[in-house]
């Protein structure tokens, strides 16, 4: 039952290890599970804490080891492989619980794990009061099973073991505090509307497989795929070539996953979690997934240049839109919510316009910055007694200055100014942008003069000025634990200096990142020759317009030189009203697609109990009718059908009494009569 | 016997007869005359069968049969006869449309 | 192990004869006695399950004895991969009911009497391999039914109990013309089932389509395929839990079983012409209709029994695909349906066993309350919506990629019921353990080790073959192969009517 | 064999004994103090008789009285069954509360007389025969009917039943003359023959064109008096109110017995005497009347009728009667496919229908003893007030007669059903089908009112007497057993499917 087909070209290493970088922390999430009540009952919170961020750590620190043998191979042989047994083996259909470990593999479980096990460690101080401490542990543990899984496993089906996993695990944990009933319809909101997406996925893999087959051999391995998808030009489904519906639907998976358009609504919503996990799934790693997927099969992208260019559209709409609602938030962490949304959108654009691995790159760097960003604002969260409004903060550099300077540098770093990690990557993606289509530039440039104004508004709103919290909190305010300032001090040191893993050419440097990356995702030409003046120039534009965004920013926060009420009402006021209610997109899928969804719901059951099973219950059905226009729909259409043929036999059995009348007069006349009409009958043939 | 009358003429009789006893047993309501009914019904039938024996190649059975029949609707006169009486003593009246306790 | 198939399904039998014996007040013999007939039939099951031959579609431990020689009725036992199974999952399931019924009060004799009667019905209807036994085995559960729904049911019981009982019947007496059909056009006559394939090259199509139509409706109702399901929301929620997780873990199985068991064998052109109609089109539409209805659901019994006809919607899916995929989907789905609306059952039984009702409003914060309860509950919650890494990911994604290749506009209604199923779960899952506790129910008591008992092993089986379906997958595949190739592979039989031939 | 009168004497000793019996009984009662001696003893002579008619079987078969009746398997069959039927009346009578005070000789002596009667319906092999021996049957059955003195029902089912059952004879026998007048002769071997030659058109053409109507005429009107007898629609409707008035035990005697002897009667003049025998197993509807599509049309509407008629009755004797419609028009399912398989799925089911309505009759009875009631309240939670054993006997029983597996009821349509669809005749398989549904809700409702129904609080426990509960025992054994193993009874009937002509 092992898999027959061996990709003869490619030298391929195999390590037993690698099934131990996602099966650690599945382990501890197993412990916590069962046992977490009684360890943490006898050794406390610490025990449980202990186990998760143990395991989390071990992983780490498998994926370095794991990551210095691969950097020990020839450049174009890394590749590792796991097969640890069988799964679904059924006609064409073979597909075993297999890992693989690649630079991009690589370069993902780096993030996960490293910056997982920050979170875990953080994640101990900010849930200091928590009684169920063990089931976060548990949750936080599993979900890095499932993100590792999504990103080790070496098959589309295995991902998308990985990829709903963490829909799961994103799930219970915005809606940890379940009490409370915004938080739950959070995670519902978020898990179903992932569901949309994965339903796109799914039909995605189902289409490749077939097509695959039919063009020879079907495969839904990666190290397979490369080889076969050749033969998947020049087919077509419903007129359309299928390597571009392959890629649409599974790109509708990526919008789902990574927050974009048009299923971005979630994300904002998700911020109903605890801090550390917005910090982690929500912004550094699940969300990225999308990203992730479209890297991972970059190749079969590449072939289909009709999505790539809607994956830029919708990227680059999605980068612009997410950062004006991100202006007028005035909750921290939707702010940083909408923010995600916005430098997920880079992320995309990147990928459709081919930049591989500069997509992968901002992916990296982002995870540094945004995850500081978020684990700063829940230090100050937790500093403000879980106050997440900014207008009641201000001040509060004098309070916490150690996430005050974190903040900032992270803050800085996502605003693009020269030197940070977000400098390097999003010009990167600028510039590629550009060389696609200079529109798509330009709105990338334009966003990151919003996101460069709104975080500053953000930093200035809360860490400047006048503390605008009541007397109470202020008293109590104070800079938090050590197991909260020091993952944040790393993550901000990783945010300063991260970029120069990919230092750009243009500026001297190797790109050593994208060239890592290579192997993997390759690269697509771009035609034409393009001065280096023009990159330069690029470059200082986006820095230019950073600049200003956050002088504009500090103008009206921190020197008043404008209002910003006087802001809001540009235009009537109803731009802000716009960006403030995010579209009305909420609105709109609550009045279509929830609306319609439940309205059919409601149909079919009345039609149910109505309809098919009335017409068994015939007369009786007509009055149920009537109480079910009224309000009532649990009772019957369906079931009306079936009930009106028991009625109607019934009542014919009435009939048939009725001519039983007793009378000896009417049973002859039926004799005579019954009679009479045989022979008539019979001798009229 | 006149050529003119032959069996057809005697199965004319037995039909009317029948249609004659059918009406009575349909249209009374008195359970005399009901019974009485019956009575024509059978004795069509033994004309038929007395005119079959007679003109047709069937020998005497029809004619037994017919003697057979005279007794079983003395028999079966006898036993209506005591049930309406029984009737009649405990309800006055022998009126079969009356009689609908059992019904439906 | 010679006629294990026979003990398998008299044991029980023995069981309700030995329990009818029993005085009826000493309850808790008669509960553990009913226990203990339970389970041979599951060591046995396990033993085949062990002792199988996975390499070949032949039938196996095949017992044969002459019956009523002058209607050449025999008495044929046998198993294929398929029929091993659903054997396993009704051995599996009848000492998990038991131990579901331990709270039955009221005439306690007579409950578990029938409820052996009724697992002695299912067995055999799994091992038949005479059509005539097939259908006296079929006939045998619906009293037993009838009576655990009518007498220990719920409020309308005995509305839902008749309803269920004349529905069946209605279908059965349908399959009986249609038995009795095949019967007289095979010469010399039989109802042996394995005759009865081997000839299916001979029917006609006219004759196929007839008998399929008859099988099928009789089939149908079973499933329950749209619009003969109405039955089943009754029964589900007047019955009490323990029938609940038989009806909807073994016998709406066998309305799918009996399709591939009679109709894709012996009737193969009838199944061509009709798969795409009465199956796939008709499967799918169970998919989104049943979701769509779940969602409007304010019992959680109701909720769960329109579960129920929209994931028996995947199986017919995936057999009228005809793909490997598609079929092989279907029967694990099948079993996996089994154990995880079992559990599904059994846990809104342990909330019902306590607070006595079911609505969905009236709970709240569930969770908080009962940790382990909800911990369980979370398993089967998800891996009734198809979550990757528990078992119905597996057969429902092998079912819609079967279905893609079939009809891709299908597989994409069908499939989008993976947001309709979360929909509906996540809802009632949000309504009834989440939320702030609900201070009426602030003080139940967390699942106890009975209950624990009853829904560990199923747990256990739904993330193992999440992990490794070929525990199943093995044992069906060979069987299933046979099956789909000799419907693909039919063709008309050649004309030897006198008519045909004649100028 | 065609014996005289004298020679026939020996052949003919059930019917002899029955004959001592009737006579004894009738002058025993006024010699006998303790009546119930009277009864035993009709119970020892319908032992007996089915004894004696036990020991006939397989001997000798011919025609008794100079072609009269017949002595073959047929009739042995049927005599059997019959006096089965008498012993269970008997039975039955013995223990009813309501007819432990009237005349027990005379009582008994009757039923004695419908047995004799009924035996020569089913041998009978000639018209004037057939006559004598429904009429027998019928006025007995008359006074049986009104027996109970007090009875206004009795005695108002008696004459509708007399008045009935006159005119529905009298249309017989008016069709009977008509065959006689065209065929020459009353013997059915002779019928058949010049029947034979009519279809052929042996005789002359002109003969042949008018035959025709006329035989449809007369096999309508004969069907009348036949159709009477078992209770086919249209002819149907005197037996709800009968069935209602009449003394249980001759209820139970009438729906198992009479209806017997009709169908033997009906298969006895349909068949060998106006059908022609292919050789083959099949049979031809002679001189072309296609009586056939008729009768299928009359098995469809009888059984459809009783079903439905029975959905809403509320009287258990009544419920029974319009079931046992609905009976016969399973019944004439294997009678219209003229085959001898269907003939042989009739005399199947007729063994299986004697076993479960008596059965369920003498549930009834014990009820009906027990409360005075006999609607289906009576039956209210019975199985949770000390019926727990009637209870299961009257399940069994009214599920066999639904048709059920693993029942005898089961087994016994499904030769039925077997015989129609070779004959390929799937209107009236489906239509059977259908009505074996709707059948089942009557049928369930009994079994809800004595299972799922709680006893009223006031009800009083049940007591279960031991002379009806053996009878009522043995029954549902059987009906179980012949519902799984019935090789015995289908052997029998295949054995018993001999006609003899001379």
């Amino acid at each position: 039952m092992v898999d027959p087909h061996h990709v003869a070209d490619v030298a391929v290493h195999s390590s037993q290890l690698l099934r131990w970088i996602p099966f650690i922390p599945l382990l501890g999430a197993a412990v916590n599970f069962l046992l977490g009540t009684r360890i943490q009952s006898r050794a406390g919170r610490g025990g449980v804490a202990a186990v998760a961020i143990g395991s989390s750590l071990a992983s780490f620190v498998l994926v370095v080891i794991s990551f210095f043998s691969l950097l020990a191979f020839d450049e174009h042989s890394r590749l590792v492989i796991d097969t640890v047994a069988p799964w679904v083996h059924i006609g064409s259909l073979n597909v075993d619980i297999g890992f693989q470990f690649d630079p991009l593999s690589a370069v993902m479980t780096l993030v996960i794990t490293g910056i997982g096990s920050l979170i875990h460690i953080y994640s101990y101080g900010y849930m200091d009061e928590e009684p169920a401490a063990w089931r976060f542990f548990a949750l936080l543990n599993l979900f890095m099973f499932a993100m590792l899984t999504l990103v080790l496993g070496d098959s589309l089906l295995l991902m998308f073991v990985g990829w709903e996993g963490v829909g799961l695990c994103s799930w219970a944990l915005i809606g940890f505090w379940h009490q409370d009933h915004v938080n739950t319809t959070a995670g519902n909101k978020a898990f179903i509307v992932n569901r949309i997406g994965d339903f796109g996925f799914l039909l995605g893999v189902f289409l490749l497989f077939w097509s695959l087959d039919s063009a020879g051999q079907a495969s839904m391995v990666f190290r397979e795929l490369p080889a076969l998808v050749g033969g998947l030009d020049g087919m077509a489904l419903w007129g359309v070539p299928v390597v571009t519906l392959i890629t649409l639907f599974l790109f509708v998976g990526a919008t789902g996953k990574s927050a974009q358009i048009p299923l971005f609504v979630w994300l904002p919503d998700a911020m109903a979690g605890p801090t550390p996990v917005s910090a982690l799934i929500h912004a550094a790693t699940m969300v990225t997934a999308g990203v992730y997927m479209i890297g991972r099969l970059s190749f079969l992208f590449a072939m289909a240049p009709a999505t790539l260019e809607v994956v830029a559209i919708i990227a680059a709409a999605t980068a612009f839109f997410a950062a004006t609602i991100g202006i007028a938030q005035n909750d921290i962490k939707k702010v940083l919510a909408y923010s995600t949304v916005s430098q997920l959108g880079y992320m995309f654009i990147a990928m459709g316009v081919g930049a591989w691995a500069a997509g992968i790159f901002h992916l990296v760097t982002h995870a540094f910055f945004k995850a500081c960003l978020f684990l700063g604002a829940g230090s100050v969260i937790h500093a403000m007694h879980h106050e997440q409004d900014m207008r009641k903060m201000g001040g509060l550099r004098h309070y916490m200055p150690r996430t005050f300077w974190t903040f900032l540098i992270a803050a800085v770093a996502i605003a693009g100014v020269p030197g940070t990690a977000g400098f390097f990557s999003k010009d990167e993606i600028l510039w590629n942008a550009y060389l696609h289509s200079p529109a798509l530039w330009v709105m990338g440039f334009l966003s990151a003069g919003i996101t460069a104004f709104y975080m500053f508004r953000l930093v200035f709103m809360t860490f400047y000025g006048e503390c605008r919290a009541d007397e109470h909190i202020r008293e109590h305010l104070h800079e938090s634990s050590g197991w909260m300032t020091w993952p944040l001090i790393i993550l901000a040191v990783g945010s300063l200096f991260a970029g120069f893993l990919g230092v750009p050419a243009a500026l001297g440097g190797s790109n050593a990142f994208a060239h890592f990356l290579e192997p993997v995702v390759g690269h697509m030409e771009h035609s034409g020759h393009h001065s280096l003046a023009l990159e330069y120039g690029l470059m200082a534009a986006s820095v230019g317009i950073a600049g200003l965004g956050i002088l504009l920013a500090w103008l009206i926060y921190v020197k008043k030189v404008f209002s910003a009420e006087s802001l809001a009402r540009i235009g009537g006021g109803w731009p802000h009203r716009v960006f403030l209610n995010k579209y009305y997109v909420d609105e709109l899928y609550g009045a279509t697609v929830l609306r319609g969804t439940m309205g059919l719901s409601t149909l079919f059951a009345w039609f149910d109990r109505t309809v098919v099973d009335g017409v068994v219950n015939g007369s009786a059905s007509v009055t149920r009718i009537g109480a079910t226009l009224s309000g009532a729909f649990d009772f019957r259409v369906v079931d009306g059908l079936v009930n009106f043929t028991a009625d109607a036999i019934h009542a014919f059995g009435g009939v048939v009494r009725r001519v039983q009348t007793g009378s000896l007069n009417t049973y002859l006349y039926v004799i005579v009569v019954v009679v009479a009409a045989v022979l008539f009958a019979g001798t009229w043939n | 016997m006149p050529e003119a009358l032959g069996l057809h003429h005697f199965l004319l009789v037995g039909a009317a007869l029948f249609c004659m006893g059918l009406y009575c047993v349909l249209t009374r309501r008195n359970a005399i005359g009901i019974l009485m009914g019956v009575e024509l019904v059978l004795n069509a039938a033994n004309v038929n069968y007395i005119a079959f024996s007679r003109y047709g190649v069937g020998g005497v059975d029809g004619q037994v049969f017919s003697i057979f029949v005279i007794m079983l609707a003395a028999a079966e006169a006898a036993i209506g006869l005591a049930i309406v009486l029984g009737i009649y003593r405990r309800s006055g009246s022998i009126d079969v449309s009356q009689m609908t306790s059992l019904r439906g | 192990m010679d006629h294990i198939l026979t003990y398998m399904t008299f044991i029980p039998l023995a069981g309700m004869a030995f329990i009818l014996c029993m005085p009826g007040g000493a309850t808790k013999a008669i509960r553990l006695t009913a226990l203990g007939f339970t389970i041979p039939p599951l060591l046995m099951a396990l033993w085949l399950f062990a002792n199988f031959d996975r390499s070949t579609e032949a039938m196996q431990f095949m017992e044969r004895a002459q019956w009523i020689p002058s209607f050449n009725i025999q008495y044929i036992m046998g198993v294929d991969g398929l029929s091993v199974t659903m054997i396993l999952l009704t051995a599996l399931l009848c000492p998990i009911c038991i131990l579901a019924s331990w709270n039955i009060e009221k005439g306690v004799k007579g409950y578990f009497a029938l409820f052996l009667l009724l697992d002695a019905g299912m067995t055999g209807v799994f091992c038949a391999l005479d059509f005539f036994l097939f259908y006296i085995f079929w006939e045998v559960m619906l009293l037993p039914m009838y009576f655990l729904i009518g007498i220990w049911g719920g409020a309308r019981r005995e509305y839902a109990a008749i309803k269920f009982f004349l529905y069946t019947l209605a279908g059965s007496v349908l399959m009986m013309i249609a038995m009795l059909a095949l019967y007289f056009y095979n010469e010399p006559h039989t109802f042996d089932m394995l005759v009865l394939m081997d000839n299916a090259g001979t029917y006609s199509r006219t004759f196929q389509t007839w008998t399929w139509l008859a099988l099928f409706i009789g089939f149908a109702i079973k499933i329950p395929a749209f619009p003969f399901h109405t039955w089943l929301p009754d029964a589900h929620v007047e019955a009490p839990t323990a029938i609940s997780v038989i009806l909807a873990g073994v016998l709406l199985k066998m309305g799918t079983y009996g399709i591939l068991r009679f109709c894709y064998p012996m009737l193969p052109l009838a199944t061509q012409d009709m798969a795409f109609w009465a199956l796939a089109a008709l499967g799918t539409w169970n998919i989104v209709y049943g979701a769509l209805c779940a969602m409007a659901q304010t019992d959680m019994k109701k909720l769960v029994a329109y579960s129920s006809i929209s994931h028996m919607g995947y199986v017919m899916l995936g057999m009228a695909t005809m793909t490997v995929q598609g079929i092989n989907g279907a029967v694990l789905q099948m079993f996996n349906h089994g154990t995880i609306t079992a559990m599904l059952f059994l846990l809104v039984g342990v909330i019902y066993d306590r607070a006595h009702h079911r609505r969905i409003d009236g709970f709240g914060g569930l969770a908080s309350v009962m940790p382990v309860y909800t911990g369980i509950m979370v398993i089967a919650f998800f891996a009734a919506m198809g979550l990757p890494g528990l078992s119905a990911f597996i057969s429902e994604v092998l079912v819609l990629l079967g279905a893609w290749q079939y009809s891709p506009g299908l597989a994409i209604v069908a499939a989008s019921a993976v947001v309709l199923t979360a929909g509906y779960m996540l809802w009632m899952l949000q309504r009834v353990w989440l939320g702030p506790v609900n201070e009426e129910y602030a003080s139940m008591p967390d699942v106890n080790a009975r209950e624990i008992l009853m829904l560990a092993p199923l747990a256990v089986i739904v993330i193992v073959l999440g992990v490794y379906p070929h525990a199943i997958l093995d044992l069906i595949n060979t069987s299933l192969t046979a099956i789909n190739n000799t419907v693909l592979s039919a063709v008309p039989p050649v004309a030897s009517l006198p008519l045909d031939v004649l100028p | 064999m065609n014996l005289n009168n004298i020679q026939s004497l020996p052949f003919s000793l059930p019917e002899g004994l029955l004959a001592v019996g009737v006579v004894g009984l009738f002058l025993l009662e006024l010699v006998v103090k303790r009546k119930a001696l009277l009864g035993e003893l009709a119970l020892v002579i319908t032992a007996a008789v089915t004894c004696l008619v036990a020991m006939q079987s397989g001997g000798q078969e011919g025609l008794l009285f100079g072609g009269m009746v017949a002595l073959d398997g047929f009739s042995i069959f049927f005599k059997l069954l019959l006096g089965l039927a008498g012993f269970g009346a008997v039975w039955m009578s013995l223990g009813s509360d309501e007819m432990r005070d009237e005349h027990p000789g005379e009582y008994y002596a009757l039923l004695l007389s419908v047995t004799l009667g009924m035996f020569y319906m089913a041998s009978a092999t000639n018209m004037l025969m057939a006559y004598l021996a429904l009429e027998f049957v019928s006025q007995v059955s008359y006074v049986l009917t009104g027996f109970i003195r007090g009875s206004r029902r009795g005695a108002e089912a008696a004459l509708k039943y007399l008045v009935y059952g006159g005119v529905a004879s009298g249309a017989m026998l008016y069709g009977m003359s008509l065959i006689y007048g065209l065929t020459g002769s009353l013997d059915y071997a002779v019928i058949s023959q010049v029947m034979a030659g009519l279809g052929s058109g042996g005789v002359d053409g002109a003969v042949v064109a008018g035959a025709q109507p006329v035989i449809y005429l007369a096999l309508v009107l004969v069907l009348a008096g036949v159709g009477y007898k078992i209770a086919m629609v249209p002819f149907h409707m005197w037996s709800p109110d009968v069935y209602e008035g009449a003394p249980l035990p001759v209820t139970a005697l009438l729906s198992v017995g009479s209806k017997a002897a009709g169908f033997a009667m009906m298969i006895r003049f349909f068949y060998p005497a106006v059908s022609a025998y292919d050789g083959d197993g099949n049979w031809l509807a002679a001189a072309g009347v296609d009586w056939q599509s008729l009768l299928v049309v009359a098995s469809m509407v009888t059984m459809t009728l009783g079903n439905v008629a029975a959905l809403r009755q509320d009287n258990l004797k009544r419920l029974l009667a319009y079931s046992s419609i609905a009976h016969a028009g399973y019944m004439l399912m294997g009678f219209v496919v003229m085959a001898d398989d269907g003939l042989r799925a009739m005399m199947f089911y007729m063994v299986v229908y004697y076993i479960m309505n008596l059965g369920a009759f003498t549930v009834l009875l014990m009820v009906l003893n027990q409360s005075g009631r006999e609607d289906i309240e009576a039956f209210k939670g019975l199985a949770w007030r000390g019926g727990a054993l009637p209870a299961a006997a009257m399940l069994i029983f009214m599920l066999s007669l639904a048709g059920l597996p693993p029942f005898a009821g089961f087994i016994g349509k499904f030769y039925l059903f077997a015989a129609v669809i070779r004959q390929e005749m799937w209107v009236l398989a489906v239509v059977g089908g259908v009505n074996s549904v709707v059948s089942l809700y009557y049928y369930a409702r009994i079994v809800r009112s004595m299972y799922l129904d709680q006893p009223a609080e006031d009800a009083p426990q049940f007591v279960a007497d031991r002379h009806n509960g053996l009878l009522v025992g043995v029954l549902a054994v059987a009906t179980l057993v012949f519902g799984v193993w019935w090789r015995p009874v289908v052997a029998l009937a295949d054995r018993s499917l001999s006609f003899f002509t001379g």
